[in-house]
């Protein structure tokens, strides 16, 4: 009986180290250990990365291997668009090999919106004219939808009347006086965390 | 020839010189004590005119132990004795040049002992002065693009008061209960606030800011390059002789630990400028203040980062920067993440990630901004190495609009 | 509203400029009764000059203290002080004692598990699965 | 008188004045009048009525229990000789008082040197209340004050060469001498002028300053070695060379005005001439007799090893001064002394314990915490 437990402890049979690799973490337990240099030095072998542009060619001359760090660019590196004329390292940059072109370029968070520049000062006249009269029913957003602009631009043309200002902030603090405590610091731990945003942490 | 004139130079701050003629006479009947080797009182910056002022007589009357009690501060004789003092002289590699004496003196504060003569006022003056000038210097010139309230953040890192204190503490100097004359001078002297007294500073009035009263108007940045001082805080203004007598009958209440550390640490700088001369004063810096860490990237804080980078390429004339998304993960599971690479044309000029678009659209801003703002000239040398002789000829330091004024 | 500074303190780094010797102090405590002092009595006449001479920067106080066994006690820049008694060590002994007070820095022993521990950053940054050309699984 | 007794009437007068003596509470309580009752527990083991007794009766029911009368074995040894020792005193103590104090010392006293007829020996438990006679006074062999400057040393050396000669010289016992305490200052005056040729032998190194001096100092010696009552032919000696000493009156005579008594060796700060230093102590009892007289002179002690190694004056007189500067026992001496420290700016020696009020004293916290105390009225 102990013999045969002894027997299932080693490894039924050497597999040769030149499986194919899906099947090589199933039989990792399974294999001789390294006892003799040949099988040492034979599994450290490692074949360079296919990124390191292993022709055979080039492992004579000297050749710089670009192999990018997979971790976000320091910030002290400075953007060689950033970099000054007569600083020597800008003409060192050469561009990174594979210059990915427009099109490769990862996709765009938001579309630039193209700026009309279509308003003229009798609309900007006209804006504040409807935002003094009747502030209620004209809030920013509808502004910008009838002019198609920004509501962005609407703040910069014209300010609510105080009146509008005063019902907005009763109702932020009826709706705030209904939240409970975690909700609270919730809320407040959303605006902590923005202005470590701004600190960079 | 320069070498000679600096000598004299230094050496005439060097004599004993009274500010305010009747203090002096005030001082001199209640305690003659001959002072220390080196007095210094004209700070470096304005060279007054050095009035020969008749030597205390020194009559080298011994200090018996008893009549120490009455000095407000150690005698010139009692640095000799104290191995407190000489143990804290080697542990700085002070030069030789830089006798106990003045050392001894420069740990003793004014509010210990007001008399000019024996405390590390006028050391501590000319100290911080050259310190800040150091500072601020290489600041400028490692870091050509710095935004001015970081530069002020970064000199209050490199020789603010908490730094100073910090330093002084790693020094391993003590300080007294109370000041005296019976003290080991190896202790830093200073006299104590009283116990519950309201430490955190005051909000400054009459400084010399031209309407300073209006509370509402907007104190801009490159005003306080004016009128602030090297952190940006606001200075007090000048105060005329007449209530000079008041002001030392505040500081007799006593400072705190830090303002005395700090006053110690510019007081040791002082004086190794007027002992040693300006080389040691400089290898001094390097040696301790330079050799500190600080993270320049950990100083700034964007609010809109995104703007300030729009303006920053319309000012570069830089094509627009466009954020793009670099890569993403997780976008429906409840903890995404985005990382957004902010291009302007080809070139990308900053990366963020964060757990939603907007962060990282923020964090990319920021890192933009700060590749910017973080370029670092190679092998910058600072104005004051062309003080030295032989120096290389001077090639301008690398000077830009820099900060994005929006 | 512009970029605001963040005020912070630098962080001492001992040793990059000027290296700051943490044993500020060492007190000798012997007794001229006591056999227990005798290594320690002949350590103070001869050893101590040439170690006193070596050390400039170390404060030290020899005081007798009678009925005690021999004691050196060393004071460190932290604060913290380390006590060793070197009751009956030859001279030889002692030396080693005071070598290890010297360059003790005062804090309590702690086992370090990393081979390096360091304040500066990385040079090829903290690894993200997100960056540098994600493989094809 | 048993200590409590002492102590009880020691209290009653001290309990109406103010308290002079003080006697701690423990003392106080045991000597306190304790009531009659209290006191029957006291009463011995072996009395008929006390408390085991009476257990035993009620125990066996009878009045008279069986088993012996005192179970202890009645009465002890000692017991009985107090007892009938206490009797004694009884019937003793109504004598008279006078027998009580000493007679006094009569001519005709005569101090016995043996046990025989003397019908009571020392004091019977009364001695520490006589008062004290002069017999009790005690008076060193030698001077109260150790000697330890170098002039009065030689002086000394001088002054018992210059007599141990004489005594050679007029062949009388040697340890005569030192029955005189001290001589007058004209005879001293004559000792401190003579001279010693260097490495003489004893009896012949002596030499006088002039003849006078000489036929005076050999008839006062003559007197000291002769009749028991020296003192007494000394005076009369003394005024005998008066007149002819004042002639003799040298210039360097400094005549200090001393206020105390007289100054040892009468303010002579040294000795003339140092050749008594060679004389030799190889014969046993003129080593003895000097070292002796030396000794009761500078009050320095001379230990047998010491006294077998001395062979010249010179090495007795080294010896004291040997003592003179006993090599520095303590080490804080030595290390002060070490120049190799002295010169490091680094090093503090301290010859004392450091206490912290020392350290208090350093940081400038002494001198608040005694103005604190002397605010409270405590210091």
């Amino acid at each position: 009986m102990a013999s045969c437990l002894v027997a299932s402890k080693r490894p039924l049979l050497a597999l040769p180290f030149f499986l194919s690799s899906p099947c090589e973490s199933v039989v990792l337990d399974l294999r001789r250990n390294q006892s003799s240099y040949r099988r040492t030095t034979q599994r450290l072998r490692v074949k360079p990365d296919a990124s390191f542009g292993s022709s055979l060619i080039h492992t004579q001359e000297d050749h710089i291997i670009h192999n990018p760090p997979s971790s976000a660019p320091s910030v002290y590196l400075t953007p060689s668009k950033f970099l000054p004329s007569n600083d020597v390292r800008k003409n060192l940059r050469t561009a990174p090999a594979n210059s990915n072109n427009s099109e490769e370029l990862p996709p765009v968070v938001r579309a630039p919106s193209e700026k009309k520049y279509h308003l003229t000062p009798s609309d900007i006249r006209e804006i504040r004219r409807l935002r003094a009269t009747d502030p209620m029913t004209w809030s920013r957003l509808k502004l910008a939808k009838r002019f198609e602009c920004s509501p962005m631009f609407i703040s910069l043309v014209c300010e609510t009347s105080p009146q509008k200002k005063e019902i907005q902030k009763r109702v932020l603090e009826a709706v705030q006086s209904r939240w409970g405590s975690k909700r609270r610091m919730a809320r407040e731990d959303r605006q902590l965390r923005r202005e470590a945003w701004g600190r960079d942490q | 020839m320069k070498r000679l004139q600096l000598q004299r130079w230094s050496g005439s701050v060097l004599s004993a010189q009274a500010r305010t003629g009747g203090r002096l006479q005030q001082r001199l009947y209640y305690a003659i004590r001959h002072q220390s080797t080196a007095s210094p009182a004209a700070p470096a910056g304005n060279d007054q005119l050095v009035k020969k002022q008749p030597q205390a007589p020194s009559i080298s009357s011994p200090h018996s132990q008893k009549s120490r009690y009455r000095l407000p501060s150690p005698p010139v004789e009692a640095a000799r004795e104290s191995a407190k003092l000489a143990a804290l002289h080697a542990r700085l590699y002070l030069p030789s040049r830089l006798p106990l004496e003045t050392l001894a003196r420069s740990l003793v504060h004014p509010s210990a002992d007001p008399n000019p003569n024996f405390n590390n006022e006028s050391l501590a003056t000319l100290g911080h002065d050259l310190l800040t000038y150091y500072a601020s210097e290489h600041l400028i010139c490692s870091y050509p693009r710095l935004p001015l309230t970081v530069i002020f953040a970064a000199m209050y890192a490199y020789v603010g008061p908490k730094t100073l204190a910090a330093m002084a503490r790693e020094w391993g100097v003590e300080s007294v209960a109370a000041p005296g004359g019976e003290v080991d001078p190896g202790y830093l002297q200073f006299q104590r606030l009283a116990p519950g007294t309201d430490v955190n500073p005051e909000t400054i009035t009459g400084t010399e800011r031209p309407h300073d009263d209006e509370p509402t108007w907007r104190k801009s940045v490159t005003s306080r390059v004016v009128y602030d001082n090297e952190y940006g805080d606001p200075v007090k203004g000048p105060v005329d002789p007449s209530e000079l007598a008041e002001r030392d009958a505040q500081t007799s209440q006593g400072v705190t630990v830090e303002e005395a550390n700090a006053s110690f640490v510019s007081a040791v700088m002082g004086s190794i400028y007027l002992h040693a001369g300006r080389p040691a004063a400089k290898r001094f810096f390097e040696q301790h203040f330079l050799s500190r860490h600080l993270n320049i990237s950990d100083l700034f804080n964007f609010s809109q980062p995104a703007r300030d980078l729009a303006r920053l390429c319309a000012r570069e004339n830089f094509e627009a920067p466009v954020a793009r998304i670099v890569s993403e993960t997780g976008r429906k599971s409840r903890s995404p993440v985005f990382v957004v690479g902010i291009y302007s044309g080809q070139d990308k000029l900053g990366e963020g990630a964060g757990a939603s678009l907007l962060e990282a659209h923020f964090r990319a801003a920021v890192a933009a901004l700060k590749g910017w703002y973080l370029y670092n000239p190679l092998d910058v040398r600072v104005p004051s190495s062309m003080e030295e002789e032989g120096a290389a000829p001077w090639k301008p330091v690398h000077v830009d609009l820099g900060e994005v004024i929006v | 509203m512009p970029i605001q500074g963040v005020r912070t303190v630098t962080t001492a780094r001992n040793g990059v400029g000027a290296f700051i010797l943490q044993c500020k102090q060492l007190d000798f405590h012997y007794c001229d009764w006591a056999g227990s002092s005798r290594g320690m009595v002949s350590y103070l006449k001869h050893q101590l000059p040439a170690f006193a001479k070596a050390n400039p920067q170390i404060e030290i106080r020899v005081s007798p203290r009678p009925n005690k066994h021999p004691v050196i006690r060393g004071l460190f820049i932290n604060g913290r002080e380390k006590v060793i008694c070197v009751r009956n060590l030859e001279p030889g002994a002692i030396i080693k004692k005071v070598n290890l007070l010297k360059e003790a820095s005062g804090e309590k022993l702690k086992r370090t598990t990393k081979p390096v521990t360091s304040i500066n950053e990385s040079v090829r940054g903290i690894w993200s699965p997100y960056h540098g050309g994600i493989k094809s699984v | 008188m048993r200590p409590s007794l002492r102590l009880l009437n020691l209290e009653v007068p001290s309990l109406q004045g103010p308290r002079a003596l003080y006697v701690c509470s423990g003392c106080r309580q045991e000597a306190r009048p304790r009531p009659i009752v209290a006191r029957q527990f006291l009463r011995h083991a072996s009395n008929a009525d006390s408390l085991s007794e009476r257990v035993r009766r009620k125990i066996w029911g009878t009045d008279n229990p069986p088993g012996v009368e005192d179970p202890y074995g009645g009465q002890g040894a000692l017991e009985r000789k107090f007892k009938n020792q206490q009797a004694q005193k009884q019937e003793q103590a109504p004598e008279p008082a006078p027998v009580e104090d000493l007679p006094l010392v009569d001519d005709s006293y005569e101090p016995a040197t043996t046990w025989k007829g003397l019908e009571r020996i020392g004091h019977l438990d009364r001695w520490n209340d006589a008062p004290r006679t002069e017999v009790d006074t005690y008076e060193s062999f030698s001077l109260k004050k150790k000697i330890y400057k170098k002039g009065p040393l030689n002086l000394a050396a001088h002054q018992t060469a210059v007599e141990i000669c004489m005594m050679h010289a007029l062949d009388k016992p040697l340890l005569s001498i030192c029955s005189v305490a001290e001589h007058e200052k004209p005879v001293f005056k004559m000792i401190w002028k003579c001279k010693i040729q260097p490495n003489g032998t004893w009896d012949k190194a002596l030499e006088y300053p002039n003849q006078e001096a000489e036929k005076s100092l050999v008839y006062i010696f003559e007197q000291i070695g002769g009749q028991p009552a020296a003192p007494v032919a000394e005076e009369a000696a003394a005024e005998q060379t008066e007149e002819d000493t004042e002639a003799l009156e040298l210039v360097d005579f400094n005549e200090p005005v001393s206020q105390t008594p007289i100054a040892p060796f009468f303010g002579y700060q040294d000795a003339r001439d140092p050749g008594c230093l060679t004389l030799p102590l190889t014969d046993a009892d003129t080593k003895f007799a000097f070292l002796k007289r030396f000794s009761q002179l500078t009050g320095h002690y001379f230990p047998d090893p010491v006294i077998h190694q001395i062979s010249t004056v010179q090495q007795a007189v080294a010896y004291v001064q040997g003592e003179l500067k006993p090599k520095p026992k303590k080490l804080a001496e030595h290390l002060a002394e070490n120049e190799g420290l002295q010169g490091m700016p680094n090093v503090k020696i301290f010859g004392k314990r450091r206490t912290t009020l020392h350290k208090d004293d350093e940081m400038g916290r002494k001198k608040i915490i005694e103005a604190e105390l002397r605010a409270r009225g405590l210091l």
